[in-house]
């Protein structure tokens, strides 16, 4: 069968027994950080092209099919465009904070990346608290759109930072709790342990309505958290033009772009982890053939799979709704979905106590 | 009665969310309800209403002819001064003198579609066709001679 | 309510109007000076003419011409108030506290025909640049750059 | 409409109580055209909202004044260029109440038609172009489908897509294509069909209408102050629908209801809107099949004159109470001519409404007002 595992493991071996263990580990790191930023490229041309086909077909018209068979290569065709623009500085805008913030963007994606299993053993840090450590640098990143908005000197990008730091803020909240709830049932901070637990059943199935309930307020919480429509009051396109990067342009605009799409692959890939799995296949209790037939399909397919069924919905969801207002965004956090989420822990840690739970 | 009113306000929220989802995901499942036109490929099929207003010409025949007097109707009825006819006087075989168009000057770029000059034509020189691919990249190219060189008028019309 | 009624209650506030019925509706033509206290009298009075659905002015070359359409939503009767004013000083009191639409078409024409509107509250230009000389809907306006002589 | 130094001051500088002040426009997503609005902000509540106006002034009134009364028609579908067709019949309907011109029954049945499918297509663009502003883009596609059929029939029939120039004084220009009738029962049921969609999307959806109940509030009173008219009143509770009050061609003739709400919020004028589609395919389907046969024209001279004196008509175009005014002095071009627009008066309302809402409130007000700014500017 088919498996990363046995690359990773090939891999390391050889440089283990060729080099000094620090020769070998710094080696090791060069090939992740490749790997990584090869990943980030890859994932920003076929979610945006995702965005634009799942859009375009919602929206009953054909989107990109000029550029390649079916418009496949029309990103790539978009982001040279976006190299060779010029990256514009405004004139009265803090230099060094407005070129510093694309990059603070794009470092919190890309250190999220870490603790995430792609598949079987295939994970670039299995840090013990991984949960924690998600929660922690994902609230980083409403720095750097803070940090553009102000830098700008521009009263729309000031205005849509300071709608993003109030939200991501507050959706912190709900959305920590969601996984928490996932903690408590699995006892344990670790991605790989959290994995391992779901062996026999995912935790959507196994935890019954509770972790239905916080699996739908994740998804609301995360689409918050990325900015994404219907809560993407930081760009705003109607009220804001386009909010926090209104002044940027060339590579810098395309280094929010590409976070923005990162960010919703990680937490797609989170709650895909949390709640459904992760690389862990479809397993229905004691159906031993139908799991034996499940486990053939290789690991990372089953995690792509969980985690761009998430990103779709999520995409769904912006070409669905309209726009909340900043008010009703902070309403619905604080008004529904933090008490909803804090009485579903309670329930949560009741049904792991007693064992309810399968 | 409080939590009564809070639940079944989450609960018509979430049902009004889903019902616009279900409609979204049936148009994201139906590709046959796609109405995109891919424009400049389907120009063979494409078909304009023959009414259509695109730009005013001036039908010849075989023989190079015209049936425009140069009468001066369209000139006057166009509201943007679109149409500028230029006169001439051609000598007839009997050696008269005969009022005879230079040039129907025809300025795309001012008219407004309004069909008002071929109203008022008495002799139906001119008509509307249905063409709109009229984009160049200079203005003056939009300034049309409408008669052909050389072209005169049909016998038999005054 | 009838013309002849409607005449009544004017010319009770107002004796020296004058009234022209060869058109659609009622025409009363006053001084410019009357103007504040008839809209009054028409706006809160027995008339009830509670929408001014067109302000315009009419340059007549040796004088302007304010019209005011006034209608009633309740008793559903149109009359037209007419004021002369001089070409020279063209002045007006304003009556956008009583019908507050009169505002936007106030300072229209203002910049339009040049009519200082007394006591107007934000009396600037509303569609023409700030430093726009001349009152372009007169009828001796003369741009010679942006007007095209065909 | 600043100077130079004037826009920079106003960028950077706050307000006298340290407010924000934003330009919004004349280039913004939600003002769909030229429009210019200096919002002074308070955080994310608006104090005052003032229009700046003229982008897209071409004083059409003083263009008029050169044309002849054929002529000037034409122009004034460059005014509100979505329902193009009710200009153009209020400029021939002045004419014709002026020059007691005959139209014939048919001319006046396909007029009628015409000015309430111009009226659909209007208002569904506005759905679409509204649920934008709000930050729904998908239902603008689905409003557009309708939208485009409306479209063809125009375009098959009159000869063109938006800028119909279909009217002439006394009748129509030519007459009606042979498969109009079977094309406007097409499009009706059609309608009927998907009309429903925008329920599930757009009506029924709790974002949309948090966004837009309660916001926006115009009183009756307030409404008839500012001269507001066509949706925006009846969403008031002002009856100030044209088509029923002073009847223009075969309006006394149809049944139809004039669509009246009370709340005079947003969501009140969204409503009253897609009720009116409702009832404007009322219209259609009463008249459709019973368009008389006869003359598309009455005999009218070559040359107008119209008599002197002053002349006003009114009709309902999709945004309200559309007037025109002509003093004429007997010639054959119009001494004044005034047009009454309904976005301008629609607009002067915005700061009353708006101001003291967050921001998002005002694209939902802005967005209800159904603003087209050549028809405010003119």
């Amino acid at each position: 069968m088919f498996s990363l595992e046995g690359i990773t493991t090939t891999t390391q071996n050889w440089l283990f027994a060729k080099f000094d263990p620090t020769i070998a580990l710094a080696i090791e790191c060069i090939i992740v950080i490749f790997l990584a930023i090869t990943l980030f490229a890859g994932l920003g041309l076929v979610l945006v092209l995702m965005e634009r086909k799942v859009a375009a077909r919602i929206q009953i018209r054909l989107g990109p099919n000029r550029v390649g068979p079916g418009g496949m290569f029309q990103t790539v065709a978009d982001t040279l465009k976006l190299i060779m623009k010029e990256g514009l500085t405004p004139d009265s805008a803090d230099k060094f904070l407005f070129n510093l913030a694309p990059f603070i963007v794009m470092m919190v994606a890309m250190l999220l990346l870490a603790p995430i299993a792609f598949a079987k053993n295939f994970q670039i840090w299995d840090i013990n608290i991984g949960v924690l450590y998600i929660s922690a640098i994902s609230s980083l990143s409403v720095i750097g759109i803070l940090m553009a908005g102000w830098a700008s000197n521009n009263k729309y990008s000031l205005l849509g930072a300071m709608r993003s730091g109030a939200q991501i803020v507050s959706y912190e909240l709900s959305a920590g709790f969601a996984v928490l709830t996932i903690v408590v049932l699995t006892g344990s901070l670790q991605i790989s342990e959290i994995i391992a637990a779901q062996q026999n059943g995912w935790w959507i199935f196994k935890g019954h309505i509770p972790a239905v309930i916080a699996f739908v307020i994740f998804i609301i919480a995360v689409t918050a958290e990325t900015n994404r429509a219907p809560f993407d009051l930081a760009e705003a396109e109607s009220e804001l033009t386009a909010g926090f990067h209104t002044e940027y342009s060339g590579m810098k605009f395309a280094l929010f772009f590409l976070a923005e799409y990162i960010n919703i692959f990680i937490v797609c890939a989170i709650g895909a982890t949390l709640f459904l799995g992760g690389w862990m296949p479809l397993h229905i209790g004691s159906w031993e053939a139908f799991n034996n037939i499940m486990d053939y399909i290789p690991s990372s397919v089953w995690f792509m799979g969980k985690t761009f069924f998430l990103i779709f919905v999520i995409m769904w969801f912006r070409w669905t709704f309209p726009r909340l207002r900043i008010d009703q965004l902070l309403n619905l956090e604080w008004k529904y979905l933090l008490p909803i989420s804090l009485l579903n822990l309670l329930l949560v840690a009741v049904i792991a106590i007693l064992g309810w739970h399968f | 009665m409080f939590l009564k009113e809070y639940i079944s306000d989450v609960y018509t929220g979430v049902t009004s969310l889903l019902k616009g989802m279900r409609k979204t995901g049936y148009y994201f499942l139906h590709p046959k309800e796609i109405i995109t036109e891919q424009y400049p490929d389907n120009r063979a099929t494409l078909v304009l209403a023959e009414r259509f207003k695109g730009e005013v010409v001036m039908p010849h025949d075989a023989n190079n002819e015209h049936a425009c007097t140069g009468c001066t109707a369209c000139e006057i009825a166009c509201p943007n001064g679109t149409i500028k006819v230029v006169t001439k006087f051609d000598i007839t075989p009997e050696g008269k003198k005969k009022k005879a168009i230079d040039a129907l000057v025809y300025h795309l770029e001012l008219c407004t579609m309004c069909n008002l000059c071929v109203i008022a034509c008495p002799s139906d020189a001119i008509k509307m066709v249905p063409t709109f691919e009229h984009s160049v990249f200079d203005r003056s190219k939009l300034t049309k001679i409408l008669n052909k060189p050389a072209s005169k008028i049909r016998e038999g019309i005054e | 309510m009838s013309n002849e009624e409607i005449k009544e209650i004017i010319s009770s506030t107002l004796p020296s109007a004058t009234y022209d019925e060869t058109g659609e509706w009622l025409n009363v033509i006053i001084d410019s000076k009357d103007w504040k206290k008839i809209a009054a009298e028409c706006r809160n009075g027995a008339l009830q003419m509670d929408f001014l659905f067109c302000l315009t002015c009419v340059d007549w070359k040796t004088h302007l011409t304010m019209v005011y359409h006034l209608t009633s939503t309740k008793h559903r009767h149109n009359i037209v108030v007419k004021a002369n004013l001089d070409h020279a000083m063209p002045e007006i009191e304003t009556v956008c506290d009583i019908w507050r639409t009169a505002e936007f078409h106030e300072r229209e024409v203002f910049e339009m025909f040049g009519v200082n509107f007394l006591n107007h509250p934000d009396l600037r230009k509303l569609i023409l640049e700030d430093d726009f000389k001349g009152f372009p809907l007169r009828k001796d306006f003369e741009d010679p750059i942006n007007m095209i002589k065909l | 409409m600043y100077n130079q130094t004037e826009i920079i001051k106003d960028t950077t500088n706050l307000g006298p109580e340290g407010e924000l002040i934003i330009n919004m426009g004349p280039q913004h997503p939600a003002t769909h055209g030229v429009l210019h609005l200096v919002v002074t902000l308070n955080g994310e509540t608006i104090k005052k909202i003032e229009p700046h106006l003229g982008y897209i002034h071409r004083s059409i009134e003083k263009m008029c004044e050169s044309l002849t009364y054929r002529q000037f028609i034409y122009v004034t579908s460059r005014m509100d260029y979505l329902s193009s067709h009710i200009n153009n019949l209020g400029c021939a309907l002045l004419i014709e109440k002026g020059m007691q011109i005959e139209v014939p029954e048919r001319a006046k049945y396909i007029r009628v038609i015409l000015s309430e499918l111009t009226r659909i297509a209007s208002h569904e663009l506005w759905l679409g172009a509204m649920a934008m502003d709000l930050g729904a883009f998908t239902p603008f596609f689905y409003t557009f489908r309708e939208r485009e059929m409306i479209t063809e029939i125009m375009e098959e029939t009159c000869g063109a897509r938006l800028t119909m120039n279909y009217i002439v004084p006394g009748g129509l220009m030519y007459d009606i294509h042979p498969d109009f009738q079977k094309k406007v029962k097409a499009f009706i049921k059609q309608f009927k069909e998907k009309v429903t969609e925008f329920e599930d999307l757009v009506t029924n959806n709790i974002i949309f209408q948090s966004r837009t109940k309660g916001i926006g509030i115009l009183s009756a009173e307030d409404a008839i102050s500012f001269g507001c008219t066509g949706p925006v009143a009846r969403a008031s509770g002002v009856s100030c629908d044209i088509r029923k009050l002073y009847p223009y061609d075969v309006y006394d003739k149809v049944e139809f209801d004039e669509i009246i709400e009370t709340a005079g919020d947003s969501f009140a004028r969204y409503i009253v809107r897609v009720k009116e589609m409702n009832q404007s395919i009322r219209i259609i389907e009463q008249l459709i099949d019973c368009i008389p046969e006869g003359e598309f024209v009455g005999k009218t001279k070559n040359v107008l004159k119209l008599p002197k004196g002053e002349f006003y008509t009114r009709v309902e175009t999709a945004r309200g109470e559309f007037g025109v005014f002509i003093v004429s002095e007997g010639g054959t071009n119009p001494y004044r001519i005034k047009f009454r627009s309904p976005g301008f008066s629609n607009l002067s309302a915005l700061n009353h409404m708006a101001a003291g809402s967050k921001i998002g409130d005002l694209m939902a007000t802005m967005g209800t007002l159904d603003l087209v700014i050549p028809d405010i500017d003119r």
